[in-house]
Order: structure tokens, then C-alpha cells, then sequence
């Protein structure tokens, strides 16, 4: 089976075989443990040994590895070539903006059908007794505003939804 | 085992620096009183005291804070003295004279000390009178003619600093006699908005400097002795990230030069207990910047490169023992290294990442000290400040140091939150952290170490996916169907997570 | 980082002293490669090296202690060197050569200095004409006309043992003229069924001797020197528990005279690497008792001392590289403690205590080593050597490294197996260890070590366990409905759990 | 409710009350908590904190507390009485040994019918490489014998039942 994982602005093919994987037209003898009661697990490919920690997300897998914290999504081939032969069904679509932690939602820097930048500032979150900002990744327009101002939010919790441009 | 300094103390702190203080306690026979506001009612430090009592809600004002509330928990519980550990009440003249008056001993400098230190402007004058080096500056000026007389006679560019306080807060750099005014003016207004004193002061700004400090002891009789230097460079928004004793570029004579001028200015404020003289160092020359009047987070590499414990001293000292013994002519002992562990995603800005701990494994072997306040089920909240451990080695020299903080980071597993062991990883392999090359703009001049995870790192972790993935999708899976086509990871990702899949996104506000 | 010693190495071990070894690679920059029998396909060992082959089924010989195996692994992943580290092959001379004569360095020294001092009697003769001081004895004797003209030589009482080997086997004390022949006949046939060889010796019996021993590391270049003393007297059934460094009997003269002994010890077999010279200690006087050719496990109280790391000192001597340094004439730095952590329970006869660690919390803080072979998951299982872990303190002196010892004793928490944990406690509040005053007999001396827990942590185990059980009536109870009215645990446990509830019943065979 | 809590070869009658528990004529203000997803719990008495960890047996609890692993067995009061009132129903009724660990069974010591003293060794397990040694810890009759030399058992195996008398 081949899955393309996407992670770190890569999009790399992996394809399952009898006795590990294929990547970058490679052949390597894989194999993956998990070490009881633990997200650590540990993969082989050939002798060597590669400590991680996993632990599954929405539709992918977050790894701890090399002390790094990595987010992967993972399609299989199918789901891939449904998207591909779909232009522009994900463009313009709305994108979700969530709460990454918990905190007090203290200004709101953007109204809704508002116009921003890459970079333009759009909700300020207090915690830990640090102001934090968040940001636009891309063009687009908001298009609704979920968070209130004075109002706590939790991880995950729904902000806002922007719809992006192509570009 | 010998007579206890106290029979029993408090420790008016929480997270790792009370634990630091309770381990000291254990290890004199001192039983400890520790408190907690009400998330921490199960904390690591309520979990290792003899006795605990609680003291209000979660907001440090109204429970950390509240110096009566401590004082009174003292009392209640029958402790002979409070232990003030770093931040909150440690640097509060009026705290330390009200437990006092309360009748219990403060382990710490005399409130006099404190105030003294604490006053920029007024430490900056006691410290020319003593003979130490201070940045070339002013006093407090009052408006903008008297700041442009002081400019002249120091150059630009220049400081404007806050009479008042230190952090960062009311501080400005002034490249040109135009850009004067309109800096005091702010200046002014945000000291007077942090620390509700608007006195402002100017100092020569000097063109990437080191941070290196002295730690100094001080017993009620009089002696005053140097435990060497720590080199603090490495800092983000004047919060140290890595610290490290000896200093790459102190060698003997400088160290002997640097820790008499640094008892000179313990003794011209009738200093007692533990404290850390602060100094720029640039071209062979150092200035004194502040004077801080307790306990250092990065107190343990100096522990190690001289055997000393500096908290079980500041106790004994606190109890009225004299010192009784010298520094040691060998100092320093091999070569110390410490990172900050925060819960801070250093990819992302530093945003602070808050959650429960599920899974912690410390590193450990050889020359490896980890001062935590976490363990694992510990739930890491959002009142406090970030620092959840320090990760502390010991080598022969400054090279096995490194190696050993490499291998110990790499050992580190935390699950269920994000904290800064990547950044620090990164910073043991960069070139001029190796080569020693430090200022306190590291950071600033090294982008490269908040970068995402390499190719190679990349393709272990996706071939790991999708071992996993055909794992799972070979597991009956009970409680939710797959969704439709969408990859919503992909899509959400780059929103919900930005720096880890999409770069930065995120970033505390200066 | 320097070039490394070798770029590759093979750990021919398992448990914490592979994890040691591995960490010390990695410090030096040496990728690891573990071997593993399937029980240990995901031991701490096989986590953190870089690579891992599998050796075989669990029975030690045929894994750990098959050569060909290891040697064979070593060449498939073409690693340049073998660390044999204790136990298993560490001490086998046709190991040594085997690895050396398939083109690898065997870290170690050379085979013809293990096989000299694993033959006691070829080395006791030996360490005479080195003008080492042995316990006054016989060499082999042949029959009982000749070990009992030996005898009157060297009087009542006396010990025999066996020529090929130690750790007990073989042993018998002899108190009078008559009882020589029957133990004879009993130790030669000990000593054959053990080594396979039934020769025996004579030797004066000494009266609670010490055992003090001296740490040697030697290079390639003829330099030899050696790293100061650890004392390892608290030992039950000739296997160490706790060992320290310095020795509360030895002085700085004392310290340079055994140095040059074993000094002279180690030159007489012409050894290179790190290796151990026991003594006996008894009167003032030494004894040589034997020479280990290996790191021993209680090595980290030296490196504690002394600042060496002294398996990667071991690993470069191996290389090739000189010791390039002198010994410090300021050692000892301090004083440190090693407890030995075995999954054994200490009030029931020191019973072997297998199964899954459910929970781990390691002590730490400053002046705590933890050298560890298990994790939180880990299964530990009955096939090896039941050392889970090394819990390793410094102190400025002896006092404060006991209370050190002792509180990280207390934070130490093990959830699913029995360990010594409670023994090492009880140990350092015990008044003769605390004073210094020991001997081999020291845990035969000292049955109280053994006893019970108090009234007082009873009692407030009964009001937790009380609580506990009422919030347990309160909540809903799917699983299984109470028993009849007969209290089932209080009948059981005098059986199941002996010791712990109705004093020990379970011993070892000695 | 009153509780007779026996461990280490005492009994202590522990009555919970209102605000914490009564024993030996003290009143005490105790708490307990179970610190997240672990077996520790923090028994506070008055300002007092007691770290332990606890875990459920049959009948009774199991506590590691200050370095010591104790096992506890709990009656309740009506439990308790039910016993005290039938005197003899525990004496000379089979008792079991159960094997406390994993390991091969060696050699059985005794044989069924055989009357034994306290301290008679009974039978010897090896494991981790050593011969352990399980001793009769008062007089009695091997009833039964279950376990059989050359077998491995597991922990909690029975070996054998025993039937001990008064005294």
C-alpha cells in the first residue's frame, strides 16, 4: 500500500512492502514496537534503532523524535488521488482557527469578511501571564468569529474560520 | 546525623525551586512546611514536605503572593524560618522584614540589602563608591534637557533604564541625540505603568556583551567568599536559557578579579546569606549590573563545579553557623552545564504548552542532575511561570559537558506536552555555542536553531506513520469510522499547530 | 566534537551496565550496537543504542554467553570493538582472544593478564614474588597429609578454597585439626562440580576483615596509576550492597601505600584497562584477595571522587590512547555511596521479586546518580541477575552523602516488584554504619536490619488503608461481589507473603 | 464504622468519623488523595503529609510507605465479631502455600500426611539462578501436595495446603 505523509512543508511517498517499506526508491527492512504502557515505540530499519513516541491525531500521528515534536497526516493512495483529481475543492474552502491552549481571549485584531495578509495579527491570547499572538499563515478573508473578548478558551476550542486563497 | 539549623522551615515557593529547598531541608533534619494554592494541592512539592498547608486560589496575589497568608501558615505550623526561594516574595524588602517582626528568620540578606540592590539607581551610586566598574551612565534623570547633557558626556548609542526595576520593562536603546526625547517619554511611561515610579536613567549600551555573574556567600560574621562565575549569555527576552560555570573566556586571574570586586559589593551592603553579583562583560572589561539578593535558578552548575551546597549553606548561614571552611584553590571542578526545561514549544514562539504530563522519563548516569518540579499525572498549568526542570551536567571539561548534555537531552521523554528540549539540542550543536563564541544576542543571531526537523528525522518519522497506520487500520476499530476522503490533518494542521508542519506562526508579544 | 575513539562499538551485555556503557559512547561520539535474547527484544539497553541484533533465546548460554554470537554480531554490523562489561564473558580469556584474533579490540586487557589472575593460586604465587601482601596460606594441596602439614604452618583458624574460582563456591572454614579432612573432601568436590576443577588451597581465616579495594586503570605505554579506594564491606553471601568511597579507615599514607601495591599488582601481569585489586582489611593491615579484570559495578563512587569517567578512559585506553593525565592529589573530591537496587525483597529472605514495573519515579536532585537497567513497563524476569539499578550519591563528606543517600532512598518509588530499597534505609539509620564500623559480617552482625516496619508507619498505613477502603465501599463495584465473612488476607498472607506480615520465612540455600 | 486492620503481626482498630479517623484513643483529622494515574496516594493527618502507594489485594491492601512494603487485611466491625464469635473456625482448617514468585520446582522436601515443625523446609524454587528455599512457619500435616518437581510455577501457584494446629 502507498501513503503519501505530509509533514514539516514535505510531502514524502511511503510505500508498504512484505518486509518493511519503500521510500525515495529505497528498500528498507522496517519494523515498529511499542514499548508496553508507553506512546514510546521503536523502530528497527535493519539494525538500527530509532527511538520515538507516538500518539495518533485526527486523521495522522505526532511524533516525539530526536527531541523534536513532529505532525504528520497521512493519506493512503486512494484518498490522494481522489484529492488530486479534485482541484481546488480544499481552496477557498473554509479553514479552522483553534485554540492551541488554554487562556483568556484578550483582543480580537480582525472582524469578520475582513481581508488579511500573511502575518497579520488576528486574536491575542493571555497565558502563563504572557501575551500571545496568532497570526494569518496566508491571504484570505475571515469569514466568521467564534471567540468573544474577556472569555477563557481551551486547546482545540473553534476561534475563527478564514477562507484562504489560492496562491 | 548533626543538631538541625531549624527544626522546621517553610519554603514560601513552589514548583522546582521548592523541591530544591525541600531536599536541602531532608538532607539537614529539617522537617519543611510547604503551601499550596489550590491546583496545587497534589504538586511534587506538597508531595515531598513534611507538612503542607494551603493558602488560597490560583492567582499568585492572592496565595504565593500574599506575605500574610505565609507568615500565618508559618505560625500555624510551628516553623522557625522561611525559606523565600527565587521570584515571588524572594527580592521583597518589606516581606523579608515582616517575617521579622513575626519573629521568624528570613534566609536571605538583611531588608536593608535588599532594598539597596533592588533601587537601580541608588546601587548604581553605592557600587562606584565601592570601587566596582559600573556601565558609564547617569542618575535618574528629570526631563529631557538633563537627559541630553547626560547623553553627551556618555555617547551613543545609549540605555534608558528604569530607576525601579530590571526584566526588560521601561528599556529602550537610543542610537541618536534625536531619537532622546521622544524614548524618555515612553520610557518613562512604561516604567511608571510597571513599577509605579517613572525615574528613568541612561547607561552606554555596549555592542553584544557576555553575561557572566559571581556567586557570593556571605556569613553573619563578616566573611565573604566567591564561589566563581556562571556564564548566563545565552538568553531570550533577558530570560536565561543555558547557563554554564567556568565562563568559556574566565581564566584564573580574571576570576580572582571578578569575585574581589564582587565581595566588595556584597560588603558595601551588609550582605548576608547567598547572592549573585551580575556583570556585562565586553573586551576584556566587566561592568556591574545588578545585584540579585537570593537564591539563582542557575545555582546548581556552581554546586557541581565545587562541591558546595549552596542552598544547605543558606540555611546554615540564615541559623547564625559561620561559614567555616574556604574556597578551594581547584575551583572550578571540571566543567558545568544547565538548560532550562520550559514548557514552552520553542518552533513556535515559545508559546507556553499546558496540559498533563502523561509520560516522563529523566535522563540519568554519569554526571547527570535533573532539579525537577514535575512528575508523571502532574498536570502543568497556566498560572505560573514555565519552568517545569533543570537538566544539570558535570564533565571533566567543557567538551564531555556538551556530550553529556547532548546524550542527556536526547534520553529526556516527556509526553503530553511540548517543551524547549529541541532548542537546547539544537544549541549543542551549533558551532559557536561550541567555540564558546556567546553575547546575550545569541539567540537573536542564530535563527537557524528554531528551524524544523531535518529530511532524515522527517523520513524516519513518516516511515514510522505508516507502520503504525497499517497497524491500526489491521486493528477493528470500535469507536469511530474513518471520515470521508478529506485530509483533515493535512488541512488543519498548517491552522492548529503552525511552526511544527508550516513554520512559526506564533509569537509572544516583547 | 573530537575524533572518537572507534566509530563503532559492541556492548556484548545487558541491564544497567550496558545502559552505562552506551551512554558512554554516545558521549564520545561511538555509535553502540546491543545484542539482546528475545526477553529483551525492548530492554532499556536495546532502546538506546543505535543499533541491536538479537542473540538468541533467553537461557544465557546460548545469548549472552555464546562468544560466536557476539563475535558474529559484531562483524555483521561491522562494529571494531567489544565491551564485555561484568559478568558473563567479561573475565573468560578465550573470549578476549577470540575477539582479538577475528581483528576486534577487545576493551580489556590483555587475555594472558585474565587468565593469571583468574587462577588463584598462579596468582597468589605471583603477587608474592610481586611483593604483594597475601593472607598467609597454602598452594594447592594434594591429600589430606598435605593440607595437614600446611595447616599447622598456618594455623586455626583457616579457610579453604578453591583454586579456579570465588564467589563462595568451594569455601569452608576450618576451626581444628580434626575437622580438615571431611571439609577437604567436601570443598574438592564443591570446587569440581563448580569449575570443573577440584584443586583447593589453604588459607589463614581472617576475623571481620574489611574489603577495601583500589581502582587501577592502565594504557597501552606502560602507565599505571590508580584512582584511590572503595570500601564494599556490607555484602550478604559474598555479594556487595552498598559500597563507598573514600573508606572511613583509610588515611592519605594508608591510600599511597595500597595505590602502590596495587599498582605493583596490576604491572606483575603486565595489565592495560581498568581492573580492581581487592583486599582484606583487618589490624591495620591489607591482604591481596583478588585482582577483577573488568569495570566492576561499583564503580561510579571513583568517578564520583575523582571526576574520570572510567569507561570512556577504559575505551580510549583501549584505542590506543594514552592516559595523557596524572591523578589529582586532591582526590578524594568529597565522599559518595552506591546501594545496589535489586528486585529482591530484603524482609523475606531476599527472594528474588519478578514481574512488570508498573510505576518508576527515580530519586534525583543534587548529588544523585541513578545508573539504571529498567524503565516504567519494563518485565523484569528471573533469567538474570536480579540488579535493576544503581542509586549512586556526593556529598562534601560522609555525613552529608548518608543523608543524601537517605533521602533519595525515601523518594525512590518502584510500583510491581519488591526491591531493597527498605534494606538500604534501614542500613543508613543503623548507628555501626553510621560510625564507620564495619566488617563482611556487617549484614550477619546486624539482623535487626531485617525486622519489621514500626508501629508508627504501621499506624498510618492502617488509617490510609482505611480511608482507602471506604472510598473503595462507596464506589460502585462491578467486578466481583464481596466474600463471605472470613478474613481471607490475614489467613493467606502469613503464607503467600511471609515476612512481610508474619516474619521471614523464606531464605536462599547458601 | 470500625475497622480491625492487621499487618506485621498487629491488629489495630481504626473507627473512621466525620472529619478524619479515631485510633488508640486519638482523634485524628485524615485525608487521603490518590495523586493521577498512579497507585500514590498522600495521606495527610492534620498539616502532616504521608506519601505512599497503595494497591488493592483479596481482602485487604497492599502499601509501600516509607521505603516498606506492608500487607494489610481489613475486617469491619460486624466481619469482625461474626469471626471472634466462632471461635476455632481458622484452626487446624487446610491451609494453602502459594508459590511467591516464578520459578522451577526444585525438589519437594516433604511428602502428604507428614507432620512438620516450624521452620521444616518444605520445598525449593530456582529462579534468577538461585535455589530458594519455602519453610513451614509453624507445626502441621502436609493435607495435599500439589505441585510437582521439574514443573515451573507461577506466582500464586498453589504448591500445597497444610493444615497447622493451635499454638
Amino acid at each position: 500500500m502507498k501513503y503519501y505523509v505530509t509533514g514539516a512543508g514535505e510531502t514524502l511517498l511511503v510505500e508498504t512492502t512484505e518486509t518493511g517499506v519503500r521510500i525515495a526508491d529505497r528498500e528498507l527492512d522496517a519494523h515498529i514496537d511499542t514499548v508496553a504502557g508507553s506512546t514510546r515505540r521503536h523502530l528497527r530499519i535493519g539494525e538500527r534503532g530509532i527511538p520515538l513516541a507516538a500518539r495518533r491525531a485526527d486523521d495522522g500521528w505526532v511524533m516525539e523524535i530526536g527531541g523534536r515534536v513532529v505532525g504528520l497526516a497521512i493519506e493512503d493512495e486512494r484518498t490522494h488521488a481522489i484529492r488530486e483529481l479534485a482541484p481546488g475543492l480544499g481552496a477557498g474552502a473554509p479553514r479552522e482557527v483553534r485554540a492551541p491552549m488554554a487562556g483568556l481571549v484578550l483582543r480580537l485584531e480582525v472582524s469578520e469578511g475582513q481581508h488579511v495578509d500573511s502575518g497579520t495579527a488576528l486574536i491575542v491570547i493571555e497565558a502563563m501571564k504572557m501575551e500571545n499572538e496568532l497570526r494569518a499563515q496566508g491571504p484570505g478573508t475571515v469569514a466568521s468569529i467564534a471567540a468573544k473578548e474577556g472569555t477563557t478558551v481551551n486547546p482545540g476550542d473553534l476561534l475563527l474560520t478564514f477562507a484562504t486563497e489560492e496562491g | 546525623m548533626n543538631q538541625p539549623p531549624f527544626p522546621r522551615l517553610l519554603v514560601a515557593n513552589r514548583g522546582e525551586i521548592a523541591v530544591r529547598v525541600i531536599r536541602a531541608c531532608r538532607e539537614l533534619g529539617i522537617e519543611s512546611v510547604a503551601v499550596y494554592s489550590e491546583p496545587d494541592r497534589l504538586a511534587p512539592h506538597v508531595l515531598q514536605a513534611d507538612l503542607s498547608v494551603p493558602i488560597g486560589p490560583a492567582r499568585a496575589t492572592e496565595s504565593y503572593l500574599d506575605g500574610g497568608k505565609l507568615i500565618a501558615a508559618a505560625r500555624q505550623t510551628n516553623a522557625e524560618a522561611i525559606h523565600p526561594g527565587y521570584g515571588f516574595l524572594a527580592e521583597n524588602p518589606d516581606f523579608a522584614r515582616a517575617v521579622g517582626e513575626a519573629g521568624l528568620v528570613f534566609i536571605g540578606p538583611p531588608p536593608e540589602a535588599i532594598a539597596a540592590m533592588g533601587d537601580k539607581t541608588r546601587a548604581r551610586t553605592l557600587m562606584q563608591d565601592a570601587g566596582v566598574p559600573v556601565v558609564p551612565g547617569s542618575d535618574a534623570v528629570t526631563g529631557g534637557q538633563d537627559a541630553a547633557a547626560a547623553a553627551r558626556d556618555i555617547g551613543f548609542p545609549l540605555m534608558l533604564k528604569a530607576a525601579a526595576g530590571g526584566g526588560g520593562k521601561g528599556m529602550r536603546i537610543v542610537r541618536a541625540l534625536d531619537e532622546l526625547e521622544p524614548a524618555l517619554n515612553r520610557a518613562r511611561s512604561e516604567a511608571e505603568q510597571a513599577f509605579g515610579d517613572p525615574r528613568v536613567y541612561l547607561e552606554r549600551f555596549l555592542e553584544r556583551p557576555r553575561h557572566i555573574e559571581i556567586q557570593v556567600l556571605a556569613d553573619g560574621f563578616g566573611t565573604v567568599v566567591h564561589l566563581g562565575e556562571r556564564e548566563c549569555s545565552i538568553q531570550r527576552r533577558h530570560q536565561k536559557l543555558i547557563e554554564e560555570s567556568p565562563s568559556p573566556v574566565v581564566d584564573e586571574a580574571l576570576r580572582e578579579r571578578m569575585g574581589r570586586v564582587a565581595i566588595e559589593a556584597a560588603r558595601a551592603v551588609g550582605y548576608q546569606g547567598a547572592g549573585t553579583v551580575e556583570f556585562l562583560f565586553v573586551d576584556g572589561e566587566f561592568y556591574f549590573l545588578e545585584m540579585n539578593t537570593r537564591i539563582q535558578v542557575e545555582h546548581p552548575v556552581t554546586e557541581l563545579v565545587t562541591g558546595v551546597d549552596l542552598v544547605q549553606e543558606q540555611i546554615r548561614v540564615a541559623a547564625g553557623s559561620p561559614l567555616g571552611w574556604e574556597p578551594d584553590p581547584g575551583w572550578p571542578l571540571g566543567h558545568a552545564i544547565e538548560c532550562r526545561i520550559g514548557g514552552e514549544d520553542p518552533f513556535n514562539g515559545f508559546l507556553p504548552s499546558a496540559g498533563r504530563i502523561t509520560e516522563l522519563e529523566a535522563p540519568a548516569g554519569p554526571g547527570v542532575r535533573w532539579d525537577s518540579g514535575i512528575s508523571a499525572g502532574y498536570e502543568v498549568g497556566l498560572h505560573y511561570d514555565p519552568l517545569l526542570a533543570k537538566l544539570v551536567v558535570h564533565g571533566a571539561d567543557r567538551l564531555q559537558a556538551i556530550n553529556r548534555m547532548r546524550r542527556s537531552l536526547e534520553e529526556l521523554h516527556v509526553a503530553g506536552i511540548i517543551t524547549t528540549q529541541s532548542f537546547h539540542l539544537a544549541v549543542m550543536e551549533e558551532p559557536d555555542f561550541l567555540a564558546g563564541r556567546l553575547s546575550i544576542e545569541y539567540v537573536d543571531d542564530h535563527p537557524d536553531l528554531l528551524r524544523d526537523a531535518d529530511l532524515p528525522l522527517l523520513e524516519a518519522a513518516a516511515i514510522a506513520a505508516v507502520l503504525l497506520e497499517e497497524e491500526r487500520r489491521d486493528t477493528p476499530r470500535p469507536e469511530s469510522a474513518r471520515t470521508d476522503g478529506r485530509p483533515r490533518v493535512r488541512q488543519l494542521s498548517g491552522w492548529q499547530r503552525a511552526g511544527v508542519t508550516d513554520g512559526a506562526g506564533w509569537g509572544r508579544r516583547s
